[in-house]
């Protein structure tokens, strides 16, 4: 589906925006981060259901 | 005379960055670019549609190549 | 807000998803459409109204 990829499922050595150096907007757009882009797709999963599109 | 070929025009934007997130980062073969998520569609509406200056980005995976899955269908 | 932006006030030439060719996702995010989103706000409203956030 839609949701199945999902940061959650990524090792933290997966997460190589977490290396010091790195830059965070070339893995997040939109001035997303890690934290905020989860809440995004958290949103997305909840705003779906609302709206009955993932029935 | 050689035909000159922009090398960047064989590069697509990253579907998966324009999602929101792309874990290749600054190794990604496709090209990231910054833009501005707008507020309205992500409350959940704006009447704008396409004509927006802001993006309205798609939630949907990305699909691997267009034309390659446009050939299986 | 988006929330109390009443799409029941547009005339129907004023509501551009609804023409041929036009993508609804352009406008609605989360799969909503017309009435699902007229639905949703409107639940919203009501939300807001019983917690008293609307004095
Ligand atoms: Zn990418
Ligand atoms: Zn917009």
């Amino acid at each position: 589906s839609t949701l199945e990829f999902d940061i959650d499922s990524l090792k933290n050595e997966e997460k190589p925006w977490r290396k010091p150096g790195a830059d965070v907007t070339d893995y997040f757009n939109y001035g997303f981060n890690e934290d905020t882009w989860m809440q995004y797709c958290e949103k997305q999963r909840r705003m779906r259901l609302e709206s009955g599109a993932n029935k | 005379p050689f035909l000159h070929i922009d090398p960047d025009a064989k590069i697509k934007d990253c579907a998966w960055y324009d999602r929101g997130f792309c874990r290749h980062g600054p190794n990604c073969k496709n090209r990231h670019v910054r833009r501005v998520l707008c507020r309205n569609y992500l409350t959940g509406f704006c009447l704008d549609g396409p004509k927006c200056q802001y993006v309205h980005p798609s939630f949907e995976i990305p699909q691997a190549d267009p034309a390659l899955q446009a050939k299986k269908a």
